[in-house]
């Protein structure tokens, strides 16, 4: 008996119509209080090819991925072996039962639910299309009754879906209601997985992330956005632009203020920014990986000309194409070092969407203040599903920082502006907008060498203190960046991680201190890295990093920027374009301790 | 010693414009180009426009790609800010540049390698976008700055210093831009100031995208005899089709062309340019009647130049994305930020 | 008095003629036997503005640059002052004396050679161009008194020079009398410092590294080039060109066994090389660092999809436009991992002109081998300036290594043939040309992950495969590139160095020794690196490495490739622009041993 | 459970081509695009123009950028090698193609967004370049792959699947290609194979470059009422303006037009294309005129199909540069390699 604790996967077909019927599962235990994480697994594909969704429902509050399934919805005839071969022993099976199930497929380790779904709908629906999208709802129903779902929170969640086609309220009800029926009539309801109402959801919502850094772009006050479409990025700005068009929109004229351009591809897309940004506009791209390969020469010139640029990338699984519709943390490598050159560029790194959302403001601020490029390291694992999030909030009177520009009274006052001094001594030059002033501030912006006056020299000096300004810039971003978190009780080892290596960390961590297994814990939000991070590294003995790639990047970054001995850090990687299981970390971690042979007891540091 | 100076010449009594200003406010520090480049002729008809238009100098944002024809903003207009942005790029870095402030003037100068070859792309698709600006190409059918090279817009026959012919055909942006649905096409040459000042007022005045093809011979690279770049061969074979005056709003029209060749364009600011068309024939409002008379001409061996087309009534970008009035790059977070009350809306409709 | 010792610089105005003059007295010392190195120092413009033209004579052959200057032949008023400023005390100046010098130009500790030269060529010549260009080779002719250059060797290179064209012969040669004359007649001559004919050049040739880097391709067997101009890579396609149209032209027909396209940009010229590569030619295309980022794309496409491509990289000085005309090694990082994902990519690093020959042709069989993109990393410096080199030579009946690639017959004697099997566990597959055999071996090649037999597919453990493999053959490759070049005498320090940064390395190593400073050597030619890297590395307390670049990217690549300590690892950088010299080098070891207190006796290790 | 399976239909006799084949030989596995898509039409368009025409299914070279579209080499001609490279850049990667093998036929499959979008520059140039391919855009209107944005190709006015209208002007391709100098131009619509097969099969065979903009309905996104993209849209506008058939060399001329409007083109292998000339002012051999003729008949809504212009003597590539007959990829060490004797010499020159 497993109350509010399993993984439901559904097998569909895509362009079927059941991503939604199966968004609405998961949303309707979540209005019952339960913390859900679903993972939409699609191909890069329109219509036709196999989709998995996977509902995890977890009373301890574990949003990441599970390497095991409780119940298959195999709805799909071309994946059917694979389904039903991938669910735990012990597992249901539901299927459809209109023909018989081959011998071959059959398993005696688990529970056959077989419902005539075809046969049911061909009775009701006259439409060959309705019934195909009503059989998603059906099956819906049936689970209501199988797993003890609250029966007004699904009806009211098909209210919501289709608010405004109203018409279509009524059938889908109906259809939920065959499902349903025939569950209570002909199956034994519920199971022994079901589910309860609790408060375990709290004020939380569910929002993906990409939805998030929209929002996050449109509260940090970008006001031009020029993206080029591409997989799993596209919905950021897609968000941007329709919660601008809700909130963003001037009172009297209904005019905008902000633009949105589907430019022509990426470089066009990041032109765009630069141009707005060096024009004093915040203007940001959303793009993944091909788009951050094509956007590094300008890259280059952003760090190079001093145009406080943001990117956020959603990053897919690579090399080259790879896969679109999977997820990885592969890009931290292109997207640090871009550009030919020494080039560096300022990364964060969100790990829920509410830090989609408040990383994503916080780029405006950081590319303003320190004038250079910052890119939002996402994946789309976080962007694209929908996840448990706190809230999301804004403090109210929170002001821009705009960094250090100088008006046209501000240009009164200096006797001769000089765009590349260093004032401050932070590596930080003051800046002017065009425009300004009538005779004072204004200077020629280049991708080329120039002294402190914006003057064009080749001279040997004025490029290496140039260079060595901006260090001294990379030095001030390591201060302001967004710090590590970190837990620590003082163990010996620690575990370090970024982005969605960081979900499924509370059930590893779980997981390995039942095999008495403790791990101090760092989760790294910003590069530059700040001095807390290298810190972390020194005061244990040794680090594991988390990371969804292959090349282990996050670890070469630390090791580059930090000059650390790479002894000291022991990867642990995942890069099956799925993510990455609290499985997979425990079970890298505990073969690591067995293979050192190292004691397994907590061991206070002395 | 070789010195290489290129004095500037000192007018005791600049006349000045209507807002007080002389040529010389215009102007922008010495250029090191080759003396005799055609680039240098175009920036100084672009620093007589915009002195004659008495528009105030700082109020203009100036983009380019790279090029020794993308160098020539630093060589104009000194009170404004510019940027030497990549190669082939200009045209995006123009657009978020107006898009973040549209009361900047906005001048875009290209070379024939940064807007034919590797911007090619970007050219087309900032006509597309309709951004409000003037777009100069100095074309002078090779890579100066990479000495030398045939570019896109290089005759088919027409030859290297080396005696070389170009086996390929010429991409021409005057076409392509007019199929495009540019709202303001001409062509021009450097060293016809006379015809190429009122073009490039006229097209800074435009609301929309003004697009000038600019003949430019390089003398260090493609003015030889078998150019068909060269200095020589432009003066020869260049067929003006409309001769282009402009009067400002309040000014007194002063040209008087025979009726019947001659018409009045309305510019939405009052302005009015006077056309004398040399063919009648002419329709300078009917692009695919301009697309086929460059075509045929050119198909004859002539260099069609003046105003080709112009729609004094398009619309611009900002007007197609309904954007506010106030540029983007001014509001703050009072304009910007719809607040938390808002923002628990939305995570409302997260529930 | 110093024989054949000295820098003699020249200092002049571009676009002016004085590189040709200036390169025909480099010739000449040459031509007497003289070791020589050239380098021009030149502005990103066409004409107008200053440029340098350094030749430095070593007896001892010391080939890089040198920081002080022997002998300054000044003739850019533009910028007299700094070049009178930068004459090495006990110098001679060569100035105009046309005018006099004003007062505080003068310097007591040097000598000045005033010569009046737009005097005297007034009277002999009535065009005044004509004056500026031989104003360059009446210096000429007063040097070759000056220095006691043989005048027959300097007038035969003037016929050299202007084969073809016979009637500026004559006027060349009247104008070194007149400055030959004017010298003997007026001045002290020979100087102190002075030249004389040895045999130390012996058999070697003068040449630059891009025309020896085009020569390379043509040998190795490449096809197809396809670029797009760039400084100061543009000299590697057109040397291409050039003897191609000489050397691989058919007898009979005149036609031509390679095809070169001018492409519209960077992104163009990579993908018609990929598209050739995949075709089966041999091609490559010849770029410089805003190219390599503009490639990156297609550079993971041509990982991910193995195609042998071959690109080489003329670096010059970045971020951005940076300083074009200006050399530096600061490509590696975006080379090495060029692209989203993980990407790696094999590099060469060739060191002089013979090598970027051999290099160069060795690109093609390593990529077919490899089936990867291959980088030949080569810079301005060793690009675009002559310098002395061993005569480049070919083995004849040398074959090209086609690598593994099945012909029609070998696929009738496969039972199924896997694009992407593992057969030789090298991590290289078996591929086949397109059009070979009428049903056999055709394959699907695409940028996205697909298993063995080269079929579509997102399962997670055929991508994981996959990328194992993927690392199987960079362990391959680690053991093809070429060996790097080890000496050793059991120092306890060593010092590493590649590219470029080899050629100040013997005067280097000699000023070092003076000091008694004993290092031994290693000069990195390939990545990934080899096993012998690696020990060296171990078998010393630590290494310097020495780059020209701000961000120590060589030490990046061997700490991220072979979990090194960085700590044992200490950077001599330079990134000024100029290429790096014997003293900054000896300099900054000296340095380090004064502050780490470190004895400076030749210690034998134990 | 939902069963989307596209049976292969077996013919038991099915008709074998001069070389002995069936079309069944021409084709390539199930295509996963949606059910409904245009672009499996052409695909279907494609095979029979190869079987009809007899040649080697394995002496091709298919190459596509990245969306739907790209994606249907994969579907047709199995037994030749394919490669779906990267998004808009297809030309280049077709270009170094071809020069690597001048005797594969190379067909370049694109998408709308793949090349008037992305790849709009590198589609430019190949024109420029006249590769001897046949390079098809499958012209949705739509990006499909990415689900749904609005493309360069589609109309203003026209509107998305939720009822957004585009607000941006179209870019028309064949004009494009008219305008840049392609030798080989045409229109089709993927559910017209009378008019789409005729116009591939003498695309393939004319030596230089072919292009063909074929209309091809996006059933996902692009298919619905008030796009001009869509199946019904295409029925009702299309305006044909020559109708095509292809006849081998030996093959016996069975059509039969009225006098005055009809016109055989002698391709140089000796076949023959017979057009019927719908619109008697029509010329196929005047690419300004084609171009003024789509033009005016765009700006009156009329989408103009068919053969819009051919150049049957033109030259490829390969002519230009004057490469050997023999392709490059067979060369080997003795072909190209010109061995120490010539290298000595080369060092004379460095000495
Ligand atoms: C990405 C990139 N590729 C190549 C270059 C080298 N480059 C500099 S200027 C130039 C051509 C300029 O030609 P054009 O635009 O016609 O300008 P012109 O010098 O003739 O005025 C090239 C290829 C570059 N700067 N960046
Ligand atoms: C560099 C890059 N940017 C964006 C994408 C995402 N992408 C894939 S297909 C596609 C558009 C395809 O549209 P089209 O060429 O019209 O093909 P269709 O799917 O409509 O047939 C885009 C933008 C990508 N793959 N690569
Ligand atoms: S090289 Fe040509 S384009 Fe460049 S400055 Fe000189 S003349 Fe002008
Ligand atoms: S989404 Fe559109 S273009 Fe893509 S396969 Fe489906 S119908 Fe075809
Ligand atoms: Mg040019
Ligand atoms: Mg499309």
């Amino acid at each position: 008996m497993s109350i509010n604790d399993f993984v439901i996967r559904f097998a569909n077909v895509n362009g079927s119509g059941s991503a939604s019927a199966n968004t609405m599962f998961a949303k309707a235990l979540f209005r019952m209080g339960l913390p859900v994480a679903t993972r939409n697994i699609f191909p890069s594909n329109i219509q036709g090819l196999p989709t998995w969704f996977d509902v995890r429902v977890s009373a301890r509050g574990y949003l990441g991925r599970r390497e095991s399934v409780d119940i298959m919805v195999a709805m799909n005839a071309a994946t059917y072996e694979e389904d039903v071969a991938c669910l735990s022993p012990g597992g249901y099976l539901i299927y459809d039962s209109t023909k018989p199930l081959a011998r071959h497929l059959r398993r005696s380790d688990i529970t056959e639910i077989g419902m005539p779904l075809a046969d049911l709908l061909l009775s009701e629906f006259e439409d060959i299309k309705q019934r195909g999208l009503f059989k998603n709802i059906t099956y819906l129903g049936a689970l209501s009754a199988l797993l003890d779902i609250e029966f007004d929170v699904i009806t009211g969640m098909v209210a919501t879906q289709y608010k405004g086609k109203d018409a279509l309220i009524a059938p889908n009800i109906a259809a939920l209601e065959i499902g349903r029926g025939y569950a209570q009539r002909y199956l034994s309801c519920p199971l022994p997985i079901k589910v309860r109402r609790v408060e375990a959801a709290g004020d939380r919502i569910m929002v993906d992330g990409n939805t998030a850094a929209g929002l996050g772009a449109l509260y940090g006050g970008a006001t031009v956005c020029a993206w080029y479409p591409i997989t799993p990025s596209t919905s950021v700005a897609e968000a941007f632009e329709l919660y601008a068009n809700q909130l963003r929109v001037e009172e009297n004229s209904g005019r905008r203020k902000f633009a949105v351009v589907q430019a022509e591809d990426e470089l066009s897309a990041i032109g765009i920014v630069i141009g707005a940004a060096w024009n004093g506009a915040r203007s940001f791209t959303a793009t993944s990986g091909p788009g951050i390969s094509l956007m590094s020469e300008f890259l280059g010139l952003a760090y190079f000309a001093e145009i406080p640029a943001v990117i956020f990338d959603v990053q897919r699984a690579g090399p080259s194409t790879g896969m679109p519709t999977r997820t990885q943390q592969c890009d931290l490598i292109s997207a640090a070092y871009a550009s030919h050159g020494d080039t560096k560029h300022v990364l964060l790194f969100p790990s829920t969407p509410k830090e989609c959302f408040e990383f994503g403001a916080q780029c405006f601020d950081l590319a303003d203040r320190l004038q250079t490029p910052v890119i939002l390291m996402t994946d789309l694992d976080l962007g694209m599903n929908d996840s448990l999030s706190d809230p999301l909030t804004w403090e109210d009177g929170r002001a821009y920082d705009r960094g250090k520009v100088l008006s046209a009274e501000d240009l009164e006052a200096v006797e001769k502006f000089g765009r590349y001094l260093d004032v401050d001594g932070d590596g930080i030059g003051y800046r002017t907008y065009p425009g300004t002033h009538p005779d004072k501030g204004a200077f020629f912006t280049r991708g080329t060498s120039r002294d402190e006056y914006a003057a064009y020299t080749e001279s040997p000096e004025a490029y290496e203190k140039n260079m060595r300004r901006l260090l001294r810039k990379w030095e001030t971003a390591s201060k302001l960046v967004p710090e590590a978190v970190i837990t620590s009780s003082g163990q010996r080892a620690g575990i370090l991680y970024y982005g969605t290596s960081a979900t499924p960390m509370p059930e590893a961590l779980d997981l390995l201190e039942e095999e008495d297994v403790h791990l101090d814990t760092l989760r790294i939000c910003g590069f530059p890295f700040g001095k807390e991070v290298y810190k972390f590294i020194e005061d244990h003995d040794f680090v594991f990093v988390v990371e969804q790639n292959r090349d282990a990047q996050m670890k070469t970054l630390l090791v580059n920027e930090g000059e650390l001995d790479p002894a000291r850090l022991v990867s642990i990687l995942y890069y099956g374009g799925l993510s990455i299981s609290a499985d997979t970390i425990q079970a890298q971690i505990s073969e690591y301790f067995t293979q050192q042979k190292l004691p397994r007891l907590t061991e206070v540091k002395s | 010693m070789t010195f290489v100076a290129k004095p500037r010449v000192h007018h005791p009594k600049l006349p000045v414009n209507e807002i007080g200003l002389t040529r010389r406010d215009y102007e922008g520090p010495v250029s090191t180009l080759c003396a005799g480049c055609g680039h240098d002729s175009v920036s100084a008809a672009i620093v007589q426009a915009c002195a004659e238009l008495s528009l105030p100098p700082h109020k203009f944002a100036k983009i380019s790609g790279i090029g020794c024809s993308s160098k020539t903003p630093s060589y104009f207009l000194s009170k404004s800010h510019g940027f030497n942005s990549v190669h082939g790029r200009m045209p995006s870095v123009a657009t978020g540049a107006n898009l973040a402030n549209r009361d900047l003037y906005c001048i875009g100068v290209s070379g024939d390698g940064d807007t034919a070859s590797i911007g090619l792309g970007q050219f087309a698709h900032i006509v597309r976008r309709r951004i409000n600006m003037l777009y100069v190409v100095d074309n002078n059918g090779t890579y100066g700055l990479t000495k030398g090279q045939f570019s896109a817009t290089n005759d088919k026959g027409s030859t290297s210093k080396k005696g070389l012919p170009n086996l390929n055909e010429p991409i021409d942006l005057v076409s392509l831009a007019l199929q495009i649905g540019a709202s303001f096409v001409a062509r021009s040459f450097s060293g016809d100031k006379k015809q190429l000042v009122p073009l490039i007022k006229a097209a800074l005045i435009h609301k929309g995208f003004g697009f000038i093809d600019v003949i430019s011979p390089c003398v260090a690279f493609n003015n030889h005899q078998g150019s068909t770049k060269s200095y020589d061969y432009i003066r020869d074979h260049s067929e003006p089709v409309v001769v282009t005056d402009y009067f400002a709003a309040q000014e007194e029209i002063t040209v008087d062309y025979a009726p019947g060749t001659s018409e009045e364009v309305h510019m939405p600011d009052g302005s009015v340019l006077c056309l004398q068309k040399l063919d009648e024939k002419f329709d300078v409002h009917d692009k695919v009647h301009a697309l086929n008379y460059v075509q045929t001409r050119q198909a004859q061996g002539e260099v069609v130049t003046g105003l080709l087309y112009v729609d004094p009534d398009a619309s611009d970008c900002h007007e197609v994305l309904d954007t506010v009035q106030r540029p983007l790059n001014e509001l703050d977070v009072d304009d910007l930020c719809p607040g938390n009350a808002a923002l628990e809306m939305v995570n409302a409709g997260f529930r």
